[in-house]
C-alpha cells in the first residue's frame, strides 16, 4: 500500500518520509500525583483502536516537525478527522 | 517447419536470422522471435516437464499464465520462453527433465503414480513410522522446484529504477488503454501508458477482422499507436509489466530494456492522480482430460503464432471454444492454410451467426453445444474426443492441435490489489469489480465488451473520468461520451461451463502444481470448502503462474459442486507481484548511502580498517593487530589523534532553550556555566540510558551540545517530541556535519596544542572540563577538555572544510612528541580502563542510569520540568533484582581474557560480560559486566561460561572502577 | 462430476460445523494456533472438552497462516529458553499424537553476524543456549559458507559477514498443517470450533467473567482466553477496557518461484533485517521487515518487496536471478520488549491473555497452548509462564529478549 | 609552525579544471575541460549559507530582503537565494564572491560547512532526478523557483528547483556533508544515460543570469 501523510508544512508526502510517534495521549500527567500503574498506562499502554485514531507523526525526511493526524488503522489511510 | 509468407501483422523480420541452442539442438530463428516461437519454428513441442508428475508441457497461452514454457536461459532458471525475445547465441534448457531432452524424461512414470498422491497427501502420510519422514524430506526436496540456480550464479546486466509522477496512469496499451491515454492527454494532462508486450495494440493488434470498411483491426491498432506516439504528453512504456497497485494510486511496474536502453530491466514506481485499468482479458482454460498435453493451446496462442510469427500451430486442428474469437481464429487460420477438423462451441446459440456462416463457407464442421472431453497422445496430441454437453454423443477426431478455450476472464489484479472488490456477474460470467478504489477507472474488454467501438469508447470515457479526477472541467464531454457508449453494444454474455462430462483424474485445473479436478474433490471431502482453503490444501494457484490458470475456474467449480456453504462463486486472493519479477529488478540501483567524515580519505590512506557504524564509516584501527596495542600505548605514553567527527553536535537557542534541556537531560541544566562543559545523560520514560553528551553555554539562552554517534540522527526529533505539547520558544540547528572533531589525547597533548595556537592552554587557563574558543592559525576552534580515554585530552571542534588541514598541522607539529592516529578499538579499551560506558555495549534497552552507576547525574528536584524518565528513576532507585554494571578482573593471574558476551553463571545465568580486554596499562585482563545486583559487591566471584567451554568456567572477581588512574590525575593534569 | 452435499462427513478433518451451545466451560477467542493449541490441551490434559473456539473468519486466517514457519529455540534470555526448547521438541511429538504430518523439516538455522557487536550478542545467545542444553554454536565466515554455499562472505557487501550462530535443531514447519492438525485433534476430542463467528462483547459481573456475546448468540462461561492475535489488544480495550502495551504492525513475507535445492538451512541476518529459507516446495521464502506504524491491514507494500530484494541479494547475490512470485502480509502484535504477555485472573477473574507474540507466535504455539491450558484449568500461572506477566511494564522490568531498543516508537 | 590551511570541499569531481581560483582558502573551479553539452553537476559547497530561525521570522530582514512568507517559497535576487522552510525557519544562500558578514543576532547560524551543495543543470535534469527521487519536482502546477524538503537518493535534502524549461532546468540541492561522496556517485550513476559531466560554478551562475 502506498500510504501518504499530509504534512502541515510540506503537503502530501509518502508515509516513509515520516516516523510514527504513538497514539495521542495528551501531555504527561504531573509526576507528583502519579502511581506506577497510571504512569504505565500513560507510557506503555495503547488503545490499539481498529478504526480512526489521533496520533503523532514526525516529518523526518522533510521539515522536521511533529504534528497530529487522524488515521483509520483498518485502511491505513489518513482521514479528515474523527 | 516452414513459416507463412509475409503478413502485415508479422513481428519477425525475414532476412534477419539468429540462432539459439536448445540443449544440443541448434534452432534457427528470426529477429523478432520469442524463444518459444523460435523453438516452435524448429518443431520443438515439449518445452519442459511438469512439477509433480513430469508430464510433458508445451505452448499454451503466450501470455505467461502458466509455467509450461519456463526454461533455463543462460543459467537463469524459470525464464518464460513465450514472452522473452530470442537473442542470437542463447543457451536454452528445458526444466524438471531427468534425461537429455524433455521428450524423454526418466521420471515420466510419476504420472502413473498420481493415484498415490491425493490432495494433501503429505499431511496424511509419510510420518508413520516417524523415521521415514527425514528420508521422505530428502526426496521431496529433490523432486520439488523447477529451475536450478547455481549458488555462485552471477546475474549480469544493469538494473536500475525510476520514480515517476504523473497525472494519469493507464495500464494496458490495447485499444481501450490507448483511447484513455489520448483522451486524458487531450486535456493537457501528463499521461503514462504501460504495455506489457513490446508493441501497442492489444486485442486489435493481430486480427484481420474488419474494424471499419476497408480498415482491419490490426491497422486500426497501428493508427491509434501512431496517435499515441505523436502526443508529447503521453509517456509510453512498452515491454513494461505492471506488477503492483497500491492505495493512493501508486503503481509499480518493470520495464525490460531494449538493445538501445542502458538498463537490462528497470523498476518503476508511478504515482498518479488517477489510474485507468485497461488490462483486458485472458482466456479461461477449458477443463478436460489431458487438457495440458502439448498441442492443446488457447485461441490467442494459435492465432498469434500464425499472425505475429508466421507459424501455423500444427497441421490439423480441432477447436473446442466458447467465444466468437475462436470462430474468428478458425476462419483466419483456415485461410492461412491450417486444416480445421471441426469447431465445437460450448454455446448452443448466442454465437455470431455470420462467423458460423463463414465456417460453413469453408466446409468446416461447426458443432454448437459440443465440448472436448479428452486429448489423446502420450507426448503430444494425436486425437481429441468431443462430446455433446449433455454427454449423449461422442466423436473422436485425429488432429495434432486442439485449440481449447472456455471463454474469457478479465485481468482485474490492478483493481483488487488496492482494495477493489469483485462480485460474480451472471451475465458475463466474470468476477467484475463491484467497488473500485477512488481515482481508479476501468475500461475495455475486462468489462466484458467485445465490440471494437464500444471498447474504444469505454477507453475515451475512462480517460475523461481520469481527467476529472485531476481537476479538469470535463463534465460536458463526460456526458456526451456516456451517451455514445450507451448506443454501442454492451458486455457479451459469457459462458459458464467449467468442464464437460469428464471424470477429472487427468483434468488439470492448475498446471503449475499438477492439480486435477479429482484433487479438488478430495480437498472438499476433507472439509476444505472455500476456494481460499482449497488453494492452501491442494496448492492449486500457488505456482509460478499464481492464479492465472485456476483463478476463475476454481471458484466456479467449487460453487458448482455445491460443497461450499456459499453458492456464490468467491474469487481467491490475488497478491503482488502480478507478474513474477527478478530480485535483481526489484533491488534496482540499490544505492548504498553512508556518511564519510572529512578525514575519510586520509584515514583510509593511512591504513584505517573502515567499518560501518550506524550511518557512518569509521576507522576501527590502523594496523592488522586486532589488539591495537601500539595505538593504545601511544595514547597513554605520548599523544594520539582520533577522528571523532561522527559525534552529534547541535546548537539550541531561544528563550525556552533551557526548559527544553531540563526536560530531556536528567541533570540540572541551569547549572551549565560559561567556559565549562557539563556532562549529562538523556533517558527514556523508563529511566533507561538513551544518550549522553556534553552541554556548553555559548551565550544567554544559547547552548552547544553533543550527542553520541548513533543517536545524533534522532536528537532533534527526540527533543521536539518531548516538548511537543509545550509550545516553547527554542530552535535547534544540527551542526553534526558542520564540525569535524579531533580528539587529541595523551600526556603530550598540550605540548602539541601550544605549538599551533597563541591561546593560553595551560592547565590553569584551560583546566579539565573547560570550554574555550580560540584560533589555530586563523581558524576558529571550539575546544573542550574531556576525559573519555583518561589522559590529558583536547576535543577540538573545527569547521569541516578545515579539518584535514588542521589535522595535518597537528600531525606535523606533533611528530616530535610521538603523535599517532588511533581508532575505535584503541578508544574502546582506553575508555574501558576508565570505566566509561558506551551505550549499547554496556547498556541494554532496560538498563537505567542507576544500573550503570550514573545515578549521580540525576537531579531529582526539578519536577516542574517533567524530566523524561524521572518517574522511573525514582521508582527504580532502590529496586532489587536488577542487572548492574560492575568492573572485574580475573581471579588468578595468567588467566586469559574472557570473550565479550559470555554469560556469568551459578545455578542459572546471572549476567554477562559486556566488554573485556587485556589492559596494557595494568598488564592484566579487565572487563565490565552486567550482573544481578546481589553479585555486585566488590570481591564477589563471577564464574564465566564461554561458548564451547564444556563446563570449564573462568573465574573473575568484582573490582571497583575505574581500573586506570582512579583519581583522574592523568586527565586533569 | 457433481459431489453430493455432506457425502463424506467422516472424512472431514475437523468435523461439521457444531451448533453454538449456550454455555461452555471455557471460550477461546481466536481460531489461530495459540487458541487451537490451548483448546486441544485443555481437552487432552485437563479433561475439559466443553470448550468453544470462536473464529471470526476461518481457522488459520490470521498470523497462523501468514508466518514463514521458522522454528528455533535459541532465544536470548533464560526466561525464554526453556519455553522454546520444549516448543521445539514438540513438533515430532504432536505429529504422532495428532496423526497429522506437521512436516517439521529440521534443517537448522544460521544467523549471520555483520559486526563485532553482533558477534558479541551471539556469544551470549549461544552460551546461554548451551547452558540450557540447546545445541547452538558460533561459526566463522568460512563455516557459514560451507553451510550455505550461496553466501557472499567477501568484503563486497555493505555489511560483510563476520561470523554466525548455527543452531542445528531448528528448522521449518508447515504452518497450515499445524492449524489443521490441531483443529483435527481438538475436534476429535469434542472441542467446538465455530468459524465465521464474531465475538461482540464479554460479560463481566463482580469482576468475574460471566459470558461471551457473539453474532451467533450468547455463551455463558466463566473463562475466556484472549488469543485473538493482532486483534487481541483492540479487543481487550474495547470489550473490557483493559489496555495492553501492544502495537499492531503489518509484517510481510514473500516467496520466489520454486527452485531445486539451493539453501539447506534457514539463514537470517539482523543487520539486513532479513531471513531466507527454502520451503519443501522449493520456493525461497524471505521477509522480516515491517512498516513501522500500527495498522490492521494485511496488505503488502511496494516498499518492502523492494527492500527485501535489496537486502537478501546483498548476502545471497545469486538470488538476483530468481523471481519473486508472491508477497503477503499479516499482523504482528509487538510489545516494547519483544516478549509476549501471558496473564490471567487480574483484574477480572476468568480473563486470560495470551498475546504480544510479535515475531514469535508460531514457534511457541504448541508449548504455550500446553501451559496456557494448565493455567486455565488450575487458575494459577505455571512457573514457566510467570516471567511474561503484564505487570512487568509498570515495574520497569522489561525482558531482555532484545538487547536493542525496538524501533517502531519514538522511544529509540 | 604554520602550514597553508586549505579548506576542502566534500566533493571531488573527476575532470580537468580549466578555470580555477582561490577564494577564502578554497580552490574554486569555474570550468572543466571536456564538459559536454549534456547534464552538468556543479559543486556549490563553498558558497556561504545561513540558517535563520526565530519565533517571528518576519522581523528579520537580512539586507532588507524579505524572507518569503510560505514554506517552499524562494526569494531570488542577485547572488542571493532565500528559502522558507517552516513557520520559524529559513535558509539564506549567498553566491557573491566575497562572503558577507553574518548579522550578529541569535537568529543566524552559519551552516556552510554542514552540507554538501550541488547544482544540476542542463537538459534532462528532472528525468535524471526521477531515477533517485520520488518527489514530483516537475509538477506543472508549481512554478520555479520553489524549495522542497524531502529525500533525494534516500537522503533528506533541500531541493531548490530554480528553473525548469521544456528541455531541462536547474536544480540545486543540499544535504548533510557526510553524504557528499555517495550522493555524487548516485547522481553520476543515474545521470550516466544523460551524459552527466562535471562543470564549474560559472555554468550555474550563467543559468541563473548572474554572469560568470
Amino acid at each position: 500500500m502506498a500510504f501518504t501523510i499530509t504534512c502541515p508544512v510540506c503537503g502530501i508526502r509518502r508515509g516513509y518520509e515520516f516516523r510514527f510517534g504513538g497514539e495521542d495521549k495528551g501531555p504527561m500527567p504531573p509526576e507528583e500525583s502519579l502511581a506506577s500503574e497510571t504512569w504505565c498506562e500513560y507510557v506503555h499502554m495503547n488503545n490499539c483502536i481498529a478504526g480512526i485514531q489521533k496520533e503523532w507523526w514526525f516529518h523526518r525526511d522533510g521539515c522536521g516537525s511533529w504534528f497530529t493526524i487522524y488515521r483509520d488503522t483498518t485502511t491505513n489511510q489518513q482521514v479528515e478527522n474523527r | 517447419m516452414k513459416r507463412l509468407n509475409q503478413l502485415p501483422t508479422f513481428r519477425i523480420q525475414y532476412g534477419k536470422e539468429l540462432s539459439v541452442n536448445f540443449g544440443q539442438k541448434r534452432c534457427r530463428g528470426l529477429e523478432g522471435d520469442t524463444i518459444a516461437s523460435a523453438l516452435y519454428a524448429n518443431d520443438v513441442r515439449i518445452f519442459g516437464r511438469s512439477l509433480k508428475y513430469h508430464r510433458p508441457r508445451g505452448l499454451y497461452s503466450l501470455d505467461g499464465e502458466c509455467s509450461n514454457t519456463m526454461m533455463a536461459v543462460d543459467g537463469i532458471p524459470n525464464v518464460r520462453a513465450e514472452n522473452t525475445p530470442a537473442v542470437d547465441g542463447m543457451n536454452i534448457k528445458a526444466q524438471n527433465v531427468f534425461g537429455k531432452t524433455p521428450d524423454f524424461d526418466m521420471m515420466r512414470f510419476m504420472d502413473e503414480l498420481s493415484w498415490a498422491m491425493p490432495a494433501g497427501f503429505y499431511y496424511q502420510t509419510l510420518h508413520k513410522p516417524s523415521r521415514i519422514w527425514p528420508l521422505a524430506i530428502k526426496h521431496i526436496r529433490k523432486a520439488a522446484g523447477l529451475g536450478i540456480l547455481s549458488p555462485d550464479f552471477h546475474m549480469r546486466g544493469k538494473f536500475d529504477e525510476s520514480y515517476i509522477s504523473t497525472d494519469v496512469c493507464v495500464i494496458g496499451g490495447g485499444p481501450a488503454g490507448m483511447c484513455a491515454a489520448l483522451s486524458a492527454a487531450d486535456q493537457g494532462l501528463r499521461v503514462v501508458l504501460l504495455e506489457n508486450r513490446p508493441w501497442l495494440g492489444g486485442y486489435f493488434e493481430y486480427r484481420p477482422r474488419e474494424y471499419q470498411k476497408g480498415v482491419p483491426l490490426y491497422q486500426r491498432a497501428r493508427e491509434l499507436a501512431e496517435s499515441v506516439g505523436h502526443t508529447p504528453n503521453i509517456r509510453t512504456f512498452k515491454n513494461t509489466a505492471m506488477i503492483g497497485s497500491y492505495h493512493n494510486n501508486l503503481i509499480t511496474a518493470f520495464q525490460r530494456g531494449n538493445k538501445s536502453d542502458i538498463f537490462t530491466e528497470r523498476y518503476l514506481e508511478i504515482r498518479a492522480g488517477s489510474v485507468v485499468v485497461a488490462t483486458g482479458c485472458i482466456e479461461r482454460p477449458l477443463l478436460f482430460e489431458n487438457n495440458e498435453r502439448p498441442g492443446v493451446m488457447q485461441i490467442g496462442c494459435a492465432h498469434r503464432l500464425a499472425r505475429n510469427w508466421g507459424l501455423l500451430p500444427g497441421k490439423r486442428a480441432a477447436f473446442s471454444v466458447g467465444h466468437d474469437l475462436g470462430l474468428e481464429a478458425a476462419i483466419d487460420l483456415a485461410d492461412l492454410g491450417l486444416d480445421i477438423a471441426c469447431v465445437a462451441d460450448i454455446r448452443q446459440d448466442s454465437y455470431d451467426s455470420n462467423l458460423a456462416a463463414e465456417l460453413e463457407k469453408r466446409n468446416i464442421p461447426f458443432l454448437p453445444g459440443w465440448v472436448a472431453i479428452r486429448a489423446h497422445g502420450s507426448k503430444t496430441v494425436n486425437a481429441v474426443t468431443l462430446s455433446s454437453i449433455n454427454a449423449t454423443r461422442r466423436r473422436k477426431l485425429s488432429c495434432d492441435t486442439v485449440v481449447a478455450s472456455a471463454g474469457m476472464t478479465p485481468v482485474t489484479g490492478p483493481v483488487i490489489l488496492p482494495g477493489g472488490k469483485l462480485t460474480y456477474d451472471n451475465h458475463t460470467g466474470f468476477f467484475l469489480p463491484a467497488t473500485i478504489p477512488p481515482q481508479m477507472h476501468v475500461a475495455g474488454r475486462l468489462l466484458g465488451l467485445d465490440d471494437p467501438f464500444a471498447i474504444e469508447t469505454s477507453g475515451l470515457l475512462a480517460g475523461l473520468k481520469a481527467a476529472a479526477d485531476c481537476g479538469k472541467p470535463v463534465e460536458n464531454n463526460l456526458k456526451e461520451m456516456a451517451k455514445n457508449q450507451a448506443t454501442l453494444p454492451g458486455p457479451t454474455r459469457g459462458t459458464k461451463l467449467v468442464t464437460g462430462p469428464v471424470k477429472g483424474k487427468e483434468t488439470f485445473i492448475c498446471f503449475d502444481e499438477d492439480c486435477t479436478l479429482k484433487n479438488i474433490n478430495q480437498a472438499m471431502h476433507r472439509g476444505f470448502d472455500v476456494p481460499e482453503l482449497i488453494k492452501r490444501f491442494t496448492s492449486a494457484g500457488t505456482g509460478p503462474g499464481q492464479g492465472g490458470i485456476p483463478g476463475h475456474n476454481l471458484p466456479m467449480y467449487v460453487a458448482e459442486t455445491g460443497e461450499s456453504p456459499d453458492r456464490n462463486p468467491k474469487p481467491t486472493t490475488v497478491r503482488p507481484p502480478l507478474v513474477p519479477v527478478y530480485l535483481a529488478t526489484y533491488a534496482g540501483s540499490n544505492h548504498d548511502m553512508s556518511k564519510r567524515t572529512p578525514m575519510h580519505d586520509s584515514q583510509v590512506k593511512a591504513g584505517g580498517k573502515m567499518e560501518r557504524i550506524g550511518v557512518w564509516n569509521r576507522a576501527r584501527r590502523f594496523s592488522s593487530d586486532t589488539s591495537a596495542r601500539k595505538e593504545i600505548e601511544n595514547v597513554r605514553n605520548n599523544v594520539g589523534l582520533l577522528d571523532g567527527s561522527t559525534l552529534g553536535k547541535f546548537r539550541i537557542f531561544g528563550s525556552d532553550a533551557l526548559k527544553a534541556l531540563q526536560r530531556v537531560y536528567v541533570s540540572d541544566m541551569s547549572k551549565v556555566a560559561e567556559g565549562k562543559v557539563k556532562y549529562s545523560a538523556m533517558c527514556n520514560e523508563d529511566g533507561c540510558l538513551m544518550d549522553d553528551g556534553i552541554v556548553v553555554k555559548i551565550d544567554e539562552n544559547d547552548y552547544y551540545m553533543t550527542a553520541s554517534t548513533g543517536r545524533a540522527g534522532q536528537t532533534i526529533e527526540w527533543i521536539r517530541y518531548h516538548t511537543r505539547y509545550d509550545g516553547w520558544n527554542f530552535h535547534m540547528v544540527n551542526l553534526t556535519d558542520a564540525y569535524g572533531v579531533i580528539n587529541m589525547a595523551g600526556p603530550n597533548a598540550r605540548k602539541v596544542l601550544e605549538k599551533v595556537t597563541d591561546a593560553d592552554v595551560s592547565n590553569e587557563a584551560f583546566p579539565f572540563a573547560g570550554y574555550r574558543e580560540f584560533l589555530i592559525q586563523n581558524m576558529p576552534v571550539r575546544a573542550m577538555r574531556l576525559g573519555f580515554v583518561g589522559e590529558l585530552s583536547y576535543e577540538l571542534h573545527v569547521l569541516s572544510s578545515y579539518m584535514q588541514s588542521i589535522w595535518d598541522l597537528l600531525e606535523i607539529t606533533g611528530k616530535e612528541f610521538g603523535i599517532q592516529k588511533f581508532g575505535l578499538e584503541a578508544q574502546n579499551i582506553l575508555r574501558m580502563e576508565k570505566g566509561h560506558v558506551i551505550i549499547g555495549s554496556e547498556s541494554e534497552q532496560r538498563t537505567t542510569i542507576h544500573d550503570l552507576g550514573l545515578g549521580f547525574l540525576w537531579y531529582r528536584n526539578k519536577p516542574e520540568a517533567k524530566t523524561v524518565g524521572a518517574f522511573a528513576l525514582k521508582d527504580t532507585e532502590h529496586q532489587k533484582g536488577r542487572l548492574k554494571l560492575v568492573g572485574f578482573k580475573m581471579k588468578e593471574s595468567g588467566t586469559r581474557v574472557p570473550k565479550d558476551g559470555s554469560p556469568l553463571v551459578d545455578s542459572r545465568i546471572r549476567g554477562y560480560v559486556c566488554t573485556a580486554r587485556y589492559s596494557w596499562a595494568l598488564k592484566e585482563p579487565i572487563g565490565m559486566a552486567l550482573v544481578d545486583d546481589d553479585l555486585c559487591g566488590e570481591g564477589t566471584t563471577l564464574n564465566i561460561y564461554e561458548d564451547g567451554c564444556k563446563g570449564k568456567l573462568l573465574s573473575a572477581k568484582v573490582v571497583s572502577m575505574p581500573f586506570y588512574d582512579p583519581d583522574g590525575k592523568q586527565m586533569r593534569c | 462430476m457433481r459431489l453430493k452435499s455432506n457425502s463424506n462427513i467422516n472424512g472431514r478433518l475437523w468435523g461439521w460445523d457444531p451448533p453454538l451451545k449456550s454455555s461452555y466451560d471455557a471460550v477461546i477467542i481466536g481460531g489461530g494456533l495459540h487458541g487451537l493449541a490451548t483448546a486441544y490441551f485443555l481437552a487432552r490434559h485437563h479433561g475439559m472438552s466443553r470448550v468453544a473456539v470462536i473464529e471470526k473468519r476461518y481457522i488459520g486466517f490470521g498470523g497462523s497462516g501468514r508466518n514463514t514457519a521458522i522454528v528455533r529455540a535459541n532465544q536470548r534470555t533464560q526466561e525464554n529458553l526453556p519455553l522454546y526448547k520444549e516448543a521445539l521438541e514438540m513438533w515430532p511429538v504432536l505429529t504422532r499424537e495428532l496423526d497429522f504430518n506437521l512436516m517439521f523439516y529440521n534443517c537448522g538455522n544460521l544467523n549471520l553476524a555483520h559486526s563485532e557487536a553482533a558477534l558479541k550478542a551471539m556469544r551470549l545467545q549461544v552460551a546461554s543456549a548451551q547452558i540450557y542444553g540447546i545445541q547452538s554454536q558460533l561459526v566463522d565466515p568460512e563455516q557459514c559458507k560451507t553451510l550455505i554455499p550461496a553466501l557472499d562472505i567477501s568484503d563486497r557487501p555493505r555489511y560483510p559477514i563476520y561470523g554466525g550462530m548455527y543452531h542445528p535443531p531448528g528448522g521449518i514447519v508447515r504452518h497450515d498443517a499445524v492449524v489443521w492438525g490441531l483443529a483435527k485433534g481438538a475436534a476429535r476430542k469434542g472441542i467446538h470450533i465455530h468459524q465465521g463467528t464474531e465475538v461482540t462483547g464479554i460479560g463481566v459481573k463482580n469482576q468475574k467473567i460471566v459470558s461471551v456475546e457473539t453474532d451467533k448468540g450468547k455463551i455463558n462461561t466463566s473463562r475466556v482466553l484472549n488469543a485473538a492475535g493482532g486483534y487481541s489488544a483492540a479487543l481487550s480495550y474495547q470489550m473490557l477496557g483493559i489496555r495492553l502495551p501492544i502495537s499492531v504492525l503489518t509484517i510481510q513475507a514473500m516467496v520466489t518461484q520454486p527452485l531445486k535445492p539451493l539453501l539447506n538451512h534457514v539463514v537470517s541476518s539482523g543487520a539486513y533485517h532479513c531471513y531466507a529459507n527454502q520451503t519443501l516446495k522449493g520456493e525461497i521464502a524471505t521477509g522480516a521487515h515491517m512498516d513501522p506504524w500500527p495498522n490492521y491491514t494485511n496488505q503488502s507494500t511496494a516498499r518492502y518487496i523492494k527492500h527485501q530484494a535489496e537486502a537478501v541479494t546483498e548476502f545471497l547475490p545469486c538470488l538476483k536471478g530468481v523471481k519473486f512470485m508472491r508477497i503477503w502480509g499479516g499482523l504482528a502484535d509487538m510489545t516494547p520488549d519483544m516478549a509476549p504477555i501471558i496473564y490471567g485472573n487480574d483484574p477480572i477473574k476468568g480473563y486470560y491473555i495470551d498475546c504480544g507474540w510479535g515475531y514469535f507466535g508460531f514457534k511457541s504455539c504448541l508449548v504455550t497452548g500446553k501451559y496456557m491450558a494448565k493455567f486455565m484449568a488450575d487458575g494459577t500461572c505455571p512457573n514457566i509462564l510467570k516471567p511474561f506477566t503484564l505487570r512487568r511494564f509498570e515495574q520497569h522490568r522489561l525482558m531482555g529478549e532484545t538487547a536493542a531498543v525496538v524501533n517502531y516508537s519514538p522511544d529509540n | 609552525m604554520t602550514i597553508n590551511l586549505e579548506r576542502r570541499s566534500p566533493v571531488k569531481l573527476k575532470g580537468r579544471p580549466v578555470k580555477t581560483g582561490i577564494r577564502e582558502g578554497r580552490q574554486i573551479v569555474s570550468g572543466y575541460a571536456g564538459a559536454g553539452k549534456g547534464l552538468h553537476i556543479v559543486d556549490l559547497s563553498h558558497f556561504s549559507r545561513w540558517d535563520i530561525q526565530d519565533k517571528r521570522l518576519s522581523r528579520i530582514q537580512p539586507y532588507g530582503d524579505m524572507i518569503p512568507e510560505k514554506p517552499g517559497q524562494i526569494f531570488m535576487d542577485k547572488h542571493l537565494l532565500m528559502g522558507r522552510l517552516n513557520a520559524t525557519q529559513a535558509v539564506a544562500w549567498h553566491f557573491s564572491e566575497l562572503k558577507p558578514d553574518m548579522p550578529q543576532t541569535q537568529a543566524f547560524t552559519d551552516i556552510t560547512d554542514a552540507a554538501v551543495a550541488l547544482a544540476l543543470t542542463g537538459p534532462a535534469v528532472y528525468d535524471m532526478a526521477e531515477k533517485v527521487c520520488a518527489l514530483d519536482l516537475a509538477d506543472p502546477l508549481k512554478t520555479p523557483p520553489f524549495l522542497v524538503q524531502g529525500p533525494f537518493s534516500h537522503v533528506p535534502c533541500h531541493l531548490w528547483v530554480l528553473d525548469r524549461t521544456d528541455s531541462g532546468g536547474c536544480l540545486a540541492l543540499t544535504c548533510s556533508r557526510g553524504y557528499a561522496h555517495d550522493m555524487v556517485n548516485s547522481i553520476l550513476e543515474a545521470g550516466a544515460e544523460y551524459n552527466v559531466t562535471p562543470e564549474g560554478e560559472d555554468i550555474f551562475r550563467a543559468w541563473l543570469g548572474w554572469g560568470g
